[in-house]
Order: structure tokens, then C-alpha cells, then sequence
């Protein structure tokens, strides 16, 4: 194929690419979007075939040609078969896990991209090229260790707490040291030890770098990795000389971080703290749980009455709805509630449940309507017209505390202020604290009731005592 | 001007893209654009294919291989997931704004 | 990559720049934003300095330093037109809102 | 100096154009990345006197070298004493006529600069390279030829109203071709006399092109011609291999889209009907001005009693608050009222006055604080709560026949809904409608009082009545 057309498409690919991010401006072009995107994806796969021979040329000039195209399709489907099942069957609580790992194995695909062209220029690759090999070999590995970690931890395969050990940091920035150290070596001997060594020594840095942090400061991790991975791509492309990978690449690059912002500040806490916060926290007390002072708890059937009688309920879902499942119970409760006219909204907190909008995916998988879905800053005016507020599973988005009590992980958060509202009813298992480990007073509120319980189980005996009323 | 500075100039270029973009993306919509944009770094498979193709030696070829497999299972299963998330933000809600009316 | 394509692409991303960014100019400065992107490109300039400068002949030589002239104007006039007016916008405010608090 | 140097620092120029019109995105910042867009510019135009050899290089080596230096610095001096006392004088109602003359100067710099650049390569051309200074020459022509008439009509120079005449659409179409024609000469014989003619029929076709277009219409003729510049500018900087160029030319051509689209949509008619209307319109009865239908007229006096007395009074203004100068004295007038405890909002329609935004400028040149200054879909629904409108020289604004007579010029504009309010006052010299040429049934309304007269003599002797109250 001519150069110029191969380029010429690869132009349009990139262009599909940024349609499918401008259509999730809006729920209804969000599909479409995704969809311009996946063909666009195919497009470029299927004409990677036909790429000019300036592009599928080789060092060594012999080897050159479609040797490998019935390996590389056998690979393809391979890839297809193990992904796709993956991608259909994973439930919608799982998305962080998946994104990270498929996060991983881009990193890795980007890692091993470099290392073979790197292997394949030998002493012909420029300084420029060099340099950014180097760059998408750490990253990239450093992404792909990182991100099982992440996996690992999310998954519940190996422990969720920040994993702490004397001499912890001097271990990361020793292993930091070494691979700057060893990114000069390769860069100045151009060799392959050296960049075996870079790169196991990156793998290893990925694994310090993600275990010091707590199991819910993961997505923070996930999104930043992310970002890291979109530029390592870029840098492939410019080793590959491929404006799409250098489009498709900062794209993902400018989302992860905009993402990664955004969650940091919707926790109300630096990116830093985030990512080394375990190194310099005063081990927390592990907040004291259900302590002596006395709290209301209530019956499903005390808090079916409460929200039969009220005009407006909000409902405050977080991490424990997806832990336990019941967002599909949430739903037919309020549906239920809706059908005796009673005017049922949902308040979104930026960061409940454990991903930006987690929430969101969770309650559309239930087909709640997305315009009920309210977001906390058009949701927070109107509690003092609400008369009930029940908190489905969620705990560290409605902690007054992140209003009163300075110097406390959350203080500064902006949360849900559930308190102006008439009731509010908790639904948890336990007077355990949330994430961020940090007591709760309005559980003590005289206006608050709590029904303990899985909040599946707890939704249940409320919709059936609705039923009955 | 040279290659290297009108890849530079892209990259730059995509920058300011990628921000104004994606800071327009709905707030309710976040998790499936960080799957989407997951999706959209699996493109590093066309890299890998590249390479693949030209690689002169065994394990040259078999890293290659390894990769095309890994960013395969990162664009497919990307755009695939992203599709299945998206798929219940559409339609579904006017069919649920008519279940509203019926109250 | 060709030269030719690159200039392509350095196009097509910047007509989606151009859109991403203007469409967030706020309606209040839609007159800033007119005199603003004419006084932008004003920067022909350099084109006409850069032909100017490499005149073979009088005619070439007469033609483009009419050229350099209207640019100058088209670009100085329009970003000292466009500061005059926002500054009009800026700073004020406070003011004028201070003004308004006095009540 | 080295040529990559050169061309990061044409990228970082451009990139200060992008922030140039980021900052626009508020009030707040928009000053500051207008002065970052003027140093970019600056920067640019220092810097192109130190472009490498391969810029500056020639057709004929021989009279290579920075020779006319002088002269151009010359030339630019004169530039600036011409431009920037035009720009410092300029009063703000005649905004439109200045940017019409800008941007005309603009693309008659592109097309001289294109001749040039082909009398230079003469048959050293390539096609790419001529298709470009063909596209350029002919649409720099048109805007600058345009913009021209565009600038007389609005000086009142000559006549605002359309010019048709027998066969002129035959003449624009004859034009049209000619250009065209002229062009696949070029093309085809890459010699100088038919770029001559081209340029020619381009220019003619340039004065045909806007010269039946009314005198309100003419703004968005303005916008697109800018658009036009744009885009010429940025094939320019595609013959000189300036990306510089390219940028720039882009952006203007994307923002003088979008302003020329939204302008079109604001006045609820199509851009084809508003180029080409004139053919094709019916001609209006002219809408017998004052006919013997009964207004309520009142004096400066009964327009102050009934301010004095409002709680809340919007005040929406129009050309003819332009056209009277009128800004300062409404200005002083709120204030007045402000400090009677009354509550003042501007209410300012998309398309009031002559250029998008045109409204909020004079209004602020006034020291009117932009939190003032209600959009549209802001304002319409507190007119039920609004004691009493006062319409500044505003007409085709507040016509309801918008909304009511499906047909008329105007039908499906969106408006202020000012009939909704207690009371409406208009400011007007007489019973002529606006721009579009339509009655407008709110003059008759029982609950409007007219005050005639020149909009600033009418508030000047408002406010001395309502300081007397
Ligand atoms: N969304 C993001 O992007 C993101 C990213 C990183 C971190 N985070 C952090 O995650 C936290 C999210 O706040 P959140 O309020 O949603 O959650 P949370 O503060 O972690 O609280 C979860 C609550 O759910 C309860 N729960 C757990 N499993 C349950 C079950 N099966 N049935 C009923 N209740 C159950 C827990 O109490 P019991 O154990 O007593 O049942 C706990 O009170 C914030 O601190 C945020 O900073 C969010
Ligand atoms: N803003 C834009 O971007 C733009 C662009 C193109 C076209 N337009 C068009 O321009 C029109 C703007 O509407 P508009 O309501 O602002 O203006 P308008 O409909 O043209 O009405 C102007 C009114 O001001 C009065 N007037 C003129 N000079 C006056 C003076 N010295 N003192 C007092 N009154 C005076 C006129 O009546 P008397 O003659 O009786 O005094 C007339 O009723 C719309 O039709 C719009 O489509 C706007």
C-alpha cells in the first residue's frame, strides 16, 4: 500500500479515537462513540497487514516480508478468545479489577513492542530512539507489575492493606536508583543486559511501588498507571514513527490524568499522600469499633414505615451496595416507593464504591434511569426538603467529619450532607468504620436509625414489609 | 520540518485534545471512559504487529507474539467491556423514564 | 511520514482544538473572541516577512511589503483592540460589585 | 539558527494562540492569555528575522540574504502607527466595521503573501503547491474584497440596505464560474497572467458576494469571512511549510465557524438564507410604519414612577441603545435604582446589537459588572417576577411574532420573554420596527407604555426625574 494512504488512514483511526471520547460527553452518544472507536481499532489491526514495506522493513534486509501473518493471527485469536469472555462475563463490582488488568497487559504489549524493535535495530537505533525505549520499557513494566498488584489486591488474592515493612522505602528508592542507573547504562552501551536488568529491575519497582498502598487508594493507582501507560504507547509511536500510536497514546495519557486529579480531589487529599501516605501515617487506631455509646437500630419493618410516610427519599449508595449486590434490590425498592408516589432520587458521591462513576455503572446495570442518578452538588441543596435519606453501604461520603474534624484523613472531602435531612437510616453490617477508618458520629445522630445487615438482605426484608404496609 | 518535531508537534497537539475532551466527559459516565481509554492503548497491538512481522529471530518473534496476544486481550476486551457498560446508559433509561410516568 | 501528511495531521488536530476550545469561550466574549481570532491571524506576518525578505524583484518586493503592512495592522490592531476590551471586563467587576454591595 | 529550534519555537507560539483562546473560556482569565496570544505574536514576528537559511532560502540564490530588512522593519513601523491608534480610538458600537477592516487587511496579507511566494517558484512549483496558492488567492480576494463592502456598509459609507439588481444572481454565478475556470487555468498553465485574472474575479466576485446581503446581516458575514481567513491563512503556512501557520489558521477558521453557526441559530434563520435571502425574499411592505392603531405614549415621569415603585426591573438592551450611545447613561440610571433598594438585571439576547456579545462590551465599557449581564435562558423565567422591563433600543428581541406568526423573518428565533413581566417600556424614537422589518405586537400591548426619543435623552431626563421623586 502507498505510504501516504497508509498514513492518510492511520489519521482517520486517530480521528475515530477522539470521537469515541467526545461521545461520553453525553449518556446518549456515549455508545456510538465506543463503537467509532472499536471500528476504528479493527480498521488499523486489519490494515497493519497491508502496511508499506518502508514500515514492515527490517535490520537485516532478508527476513523481511509476511512471514509470521498466519503466527500473528493464530496470536490474535488467541487474544480474542481469552478477552472477550473475560470482558462479557466479569460482574459490573469487578470493573476496577479488570481495568487494571487490562491495563497491565497493555503496559506489557507496549514494554515488549520497544524491547523487540530495540533488539532489532541493535547499534543502528539513534539516541533519540534509544532514549525512548528506555522510557517505554520502565514504564511500561513498571505498569504491567503494578497493575497485578493491583489486580491481586482488588481481587482479594493477597491482603488489601497497605503491605509496610521496615526499611520499606529505602528498598523503593534503592530499586528507583537502579533503574536510573541501569536507564544510563543501556543508554550509553546500547547493549541487552543492561536492558534485561533495566527492566526486571522496573518489574520490581512496579511491586514496591503499588504495595505500600491501602486497598481503596487502589483506583487512585489504577487511573495514574493508566495515564503512564497511554504515554509509554506514545513513546512507542514515536520509535515506530506512527502518529496514531502518538494520538491514541496521549489521549489515554491526558484522560488517566485528569481522572487521577480528579479522584485525589474528590478524596480531599494529595496525590502524594496517596502513594507514600503509608510511610508517614501514624498507624491509625483502627477506629475502635462499636464502642459503648448508645446507638438507634432499627427493624426492616420500622424502616419500611418511615419511608412510606415520606414525600422524598434520596438514596446514598456506596462501596457496601456493590460488595453486597443489591443494586438491583435498591432499585425494586425504589421503584415500589415510586409507585405509592413518592419522589425517589439518588445522591452520587464523585467517589463512592471504589472507581470515578462506579456508581453510576452499578445502578444503570439495575436500569435505574440515569436521570435520577444526582450528583452531589445538585443533590446537596435539596436535603432539607428531603425527609428520608437512606445510606445504602456507604459511609466515608456522608462523615460529617470531613466538615468538623480537622486533621482527620477526610477532612476537607466534600461529602453528602445527609444530616439536613428529616431521617436518615443506615443500612451496614456492623458499627465498623469505612475506608478511611475514621468513626462516623451521625451513626450516633438521634435522627439516624440503623439497620444492620448485608444491605442485599436488609433491602429485602424492607421491600417486603413495603409490600405489606 | 523535520520528523521528529511534527511528531512533536502531534503529541502537543493531542495534549490539549485529550484534556479538552475528556474534561467534557459527563461525570456519570467516568468508569467507562477509564475502560474506554484502556481500550483505546490497546492500539499498541498495530505496534506489535509491526514488529512481529519483522522480527529476524526466535525470540525476537516469540516476545513479539507475546505481545500481540496481550494487547489484543487490552483492545478487545477494552472496547467490549466498555460497549456492555455503555449499552445499560442507553435506551433503557427511556423506557424507565416511561415506567416514571405512569406514576 | 511524509511532510505533506504531517502537515495534515497537524491540521486536523487543530480543527479539533479550534472547536473544543472555542465552544467553551464564554457567550458573554463572543466579541473579544471575534477580534481575538482575527487579530491570530494577523500572524500571516511572518509569512510576509519571511517572502519580503527573499524578493527576487520589485514586484515581489512591492507586493510583500504591502503584505507586511496589512498584517501588521490586521495583528497589532487586533490584539490592542481586544485588550481594550477585556480590559473593560476585567478588574471592574470587583469593583462595580463592591458598588453593588454598598446597598 | 538551527532549524529545529526554529520550528519548537514556532510550536511553542502556537501553542500560546491555544491559550490565547482558552483563556476566553472566563472573563477572569481572558485578558491574560490575550496578552500570552500578543507576546506569542511578538515572539513570532521577532523571531522570523533569525528564521535558518532553508526559510529565507529563494528561487534564485542570488539575491538570497537578508537584504530588505530594513524595509520591512520600516513597513511594519507602519503598520503599527496606522493600526494601533485605529484600534485605541475605536468606539465600541463600531466594533463590527473594525474587525470587517482587520480581517479584510488579514486576507489580503494571505493572498499577496501566496502571489508572491508563486511569482517566486514560478514553474518550480508543485501542484500541491499551486491547488494551495490558488485557494488562497481566491479566498484572501474574497475576504478582502468583502470585508471591504462589509466596512462601508457598516460605516453607513454607503447604502445598509441589500443591493440586487437585475440579473445579479446570473452576475454572481458568471463570477463564480469565471473564478473557477481561472483557477484550472492557473493550475494548468502555472503562469502569471491568469493568476492575475483570478485574482481579479475573485475580488469582483468578493464585492457581488456580499453587496446583496442586508445591513444586519452583514456581522455574520463578517464572522464567515474570518473563518474564510482563516483557513487561508493556515494554506499559507501549508505552501511555506510553516506550522506556525497552520495552527493559527485553523483555530480562527474553527472559531469564525462556530461564531458564524451560533449567530445564524440565534437568529433563527439558515446562513443560506441569510447570504442569499435577498434573492429570494418577497420585498416586505417595509411594515407601514406607525398606522393608526392606538400605543400608550408616556413621559420621562410616568417611566420614573413606575421604576421607583418596581422591586425588580430587567432592562434589555438593543441596537439602539448603540446606536444612542446610550450605555453609561442606563448604567447610571441602574445605579440609581440600586441604591433605591430595587433590584436590577440586564438582560442580554444572543444577537442583541450587531456582533455576538455585542451587548455585554458596551456594557462593560460602562463598568457595569458582568454578574449583572443574564443570558437568556437565565432571565426568561424571572420575568413573572419582574415588576418592570425596560427595553433599550431593542425591537426584533422581545417580538413575540417569534413565537406567533409562524412565516415572518424572525419566526423560531428564540426571544426574551419580556410579556410575561408587570410592566414593558420601551425606549424609541419611533414606531419603525427593528432590523428584520416586522411589526411588533408588544408596542400595542396594554401593559407597554412607550417613551419616545433618542434612547439617551430619554434616560437622561429619566433619571433627573426619578432623582426628583
Ligand atoms: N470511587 C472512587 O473513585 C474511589 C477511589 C478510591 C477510594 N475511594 C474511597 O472509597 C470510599 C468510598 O466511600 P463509601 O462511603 O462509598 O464507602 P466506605 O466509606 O468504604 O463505606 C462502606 C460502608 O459499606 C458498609 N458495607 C460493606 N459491605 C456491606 C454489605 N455487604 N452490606 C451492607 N453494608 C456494607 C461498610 O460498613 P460495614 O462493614 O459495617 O458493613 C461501610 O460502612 C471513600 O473513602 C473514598 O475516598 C473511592
Ligand atoms: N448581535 C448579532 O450578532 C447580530 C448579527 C446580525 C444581525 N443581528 C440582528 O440585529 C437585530 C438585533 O435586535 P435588537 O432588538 O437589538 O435591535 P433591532 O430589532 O434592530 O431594534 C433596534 C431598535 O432600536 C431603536 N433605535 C434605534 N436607534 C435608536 C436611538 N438612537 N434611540 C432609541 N432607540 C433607537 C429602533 O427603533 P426606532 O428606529 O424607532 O428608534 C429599533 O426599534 C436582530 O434582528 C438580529 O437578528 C444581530
Amino acid at each position: 500500500m502507498n505510504r501516504n494512504l497508509y498514513d492518510l488512514l492511520g489519521l482517520c483511526i486517530a480521528v475515530s479515537f477522539i470521537l469515541a471520547l467526545k461521545g461520553l460527553a453525553s449518556p446518549k452518544s456515549a455508545r456510538r462513540g465506543n463503537l467509532i472507536g472499536a471500528a476504528g481499532a479493527t480498521a488499523a489491526t486489519v490494515l497493519v497487514f497491508f502496511a508499506p514495506q518502508e514500515i514492515s522493513q527490517s535490520g537485516t534486509a532478508t527476513a523481511s516480508g509476511h512471514h509470521h501473518t498466519l503466527l500473528i493471527l493464530l496470536a490474535i485469536l488467541f487474544g480474542v478468545v481469552v478477552g472477550v469472555p473475560a470482558a462479557r462475563k466479569i460482574q459490573m463490582t469487578q470493573m476496577p479489577q479488570l481495568v487494571a488488568l487490562f491495563n497491565g497487559v497493555g503496559g506489557g504489549a507496549a514494554a515488549l513492542v520497544s524491547i523487540v524493535e530495540y533488539l532489532k535495530l541493535g547499534s543502528a537505533a539513534s539516541t533519540p530512539d534509544v532514549v525512548a525505549t528506555v522510557f517505554t520499557v520502565i514504564v511500561g513494566c513498571v505498569s504491567f507489575a503494578g497493575s497485578v498488584v493491583t489486580f491481586l489486591k482488588l481481587q482479594e488474592i493477597m491482603t488489601t492493606r497497605p503491605v509496610v515493612f521496615a526499611g520499606g522505602r529505602f528498598l523503593i528508592a534503592g530499586t528507583l536508583i537502579g533503574v536510573l542507573a541501569s536507564a544510563a547504562w543501556v543508554i550509553h552501551s546500547m547493549g541487552n543486559t543492561s536492558l534485561l536488568v533495566m527492566g526486571l529491575l522496573s518489574l520490581l519497582f512496579g511491586v514496591l511501588f503499588v504495595l505500600p498502598v491501602g486497598g481503596a487508594d487502589v483506583p487512585i493507582v489504577i487511573s495514574l498507571l493508566n495515564a503512564f501507560t497511554g504515554l509509554t504507547v506514545a513513546a512507542s509511536g514515536y520509535v515506530l514513527q506512527a502518529t496514531l500510536l502518538i494520538v491514541a497514546g496521549t489521549l489515554v495519557g491526558a484522560s488517566g490524568t485528569i481522572l487521577t486529579r480528579l479522584m485525589a480531589t474528590a478524596m480531599g487529599r494529595s496525590l502524594f499522600s496517596t502513594l507514600f501516605g503509608a510511610f508517614t501515617a501514624k498507624p491509625q487506631a483502627a477506629a475502635a469499633a462499636g464502642e459503648a455509646r448508645p446507638v438507634k437500630s432499627g427493624s426492616p419493618d420500622d424502616v419500611a414505615i418511615l419511608l412510606n410516610y415520606a414525600q422524598r427519599v434520596v438514596i446514598v449508595p456506596g462501596f457496601g451496595l456493590a460488595v453486597a449486590q443489591a443494586q438491583h434490590t435498591v432499585r425494586e425498592m425504589a421503584d415500589l416507593l415510586t409507585s405509592k408516589g413518592i419522589d425517589v432520587a439518588y445522591g452520587i458521591h464523585p467517589v463512592a464504591g471504589r472507581m470515578p462513576g462506579h456508581m453510576n455503572v452499578l445502578l444503570a446495570e439495575a436500569n435505574v434511569p440515569y436521570e435520577q442518578l444526582v450528583e452531589m452538588d445538585e443533590i446537596n441543596p435539596t436535603f432539607p426538603q428531603t425527609d428520608v435519606v437512606l445510606v445504602v453501604g456507604a459511609n466515608d461520603v456522608v462523615n460529617p467529619a470531613a466538615r468538623t474534624t480537622p486533621g482527620c484523613p477526610i477532612f476537607g472531602m466534600p461529602i453528602l450532607d445527609v444530616s439536613q435531612a428529616g431521617n436518615v437510616i443506615f443500612l451496614k453490617r456492623s458499627m465498623r468504620p469505612g475506608f478511611a477508618g475514621i468513626e462516623n458520629e451521625l451513626l450516633y445522630d438521634p435522627k439516624t436509625t440503623l439497620l444492620f445487615g448485608d444491605a442485599k438482605d436488609s433491602l429485602t426484608k424492607v421491600v417486603s414489609a413495603l409490600k405489606n404496609l | 520540518m523535520s520528523n521528529g518535531l511534527a511528531l512533536l508537534s502531534i503529541f502537543v497537539l493531542s495534549v490539549f485534545i485529550g484534556f479538552e475532551v475528556v474534561s467534557k466527559v459527563s461525570t456519570t459516565l467516568h468508569t467507562p471512559l477509564m475502560s474506554g481509554a484502556n481500550a483505546i492503548h490497546g492500539i499498541i497491538l498495530i505496534g506489535a504487529i509491526t514488529v512481529a512481522d519483522r522480527a529476524v529471530n526466535n525470540v525476537q518473534l516469540s516476545l513479539a507474539i507475546v505481545a500481540v496476544v496481550l494487547a489484543t486481550i487490552n483492545m478487545v476486551g477494552g472496547f467490549v467491556v466498555t460497549d456492555r457498560m455503555l449499552e445499560m446508559f442507553k435506551g433503557k433509561p427511556r423506557k424507565a423514564s416511561q415506567t416514571g410516568g405512569e406514576k
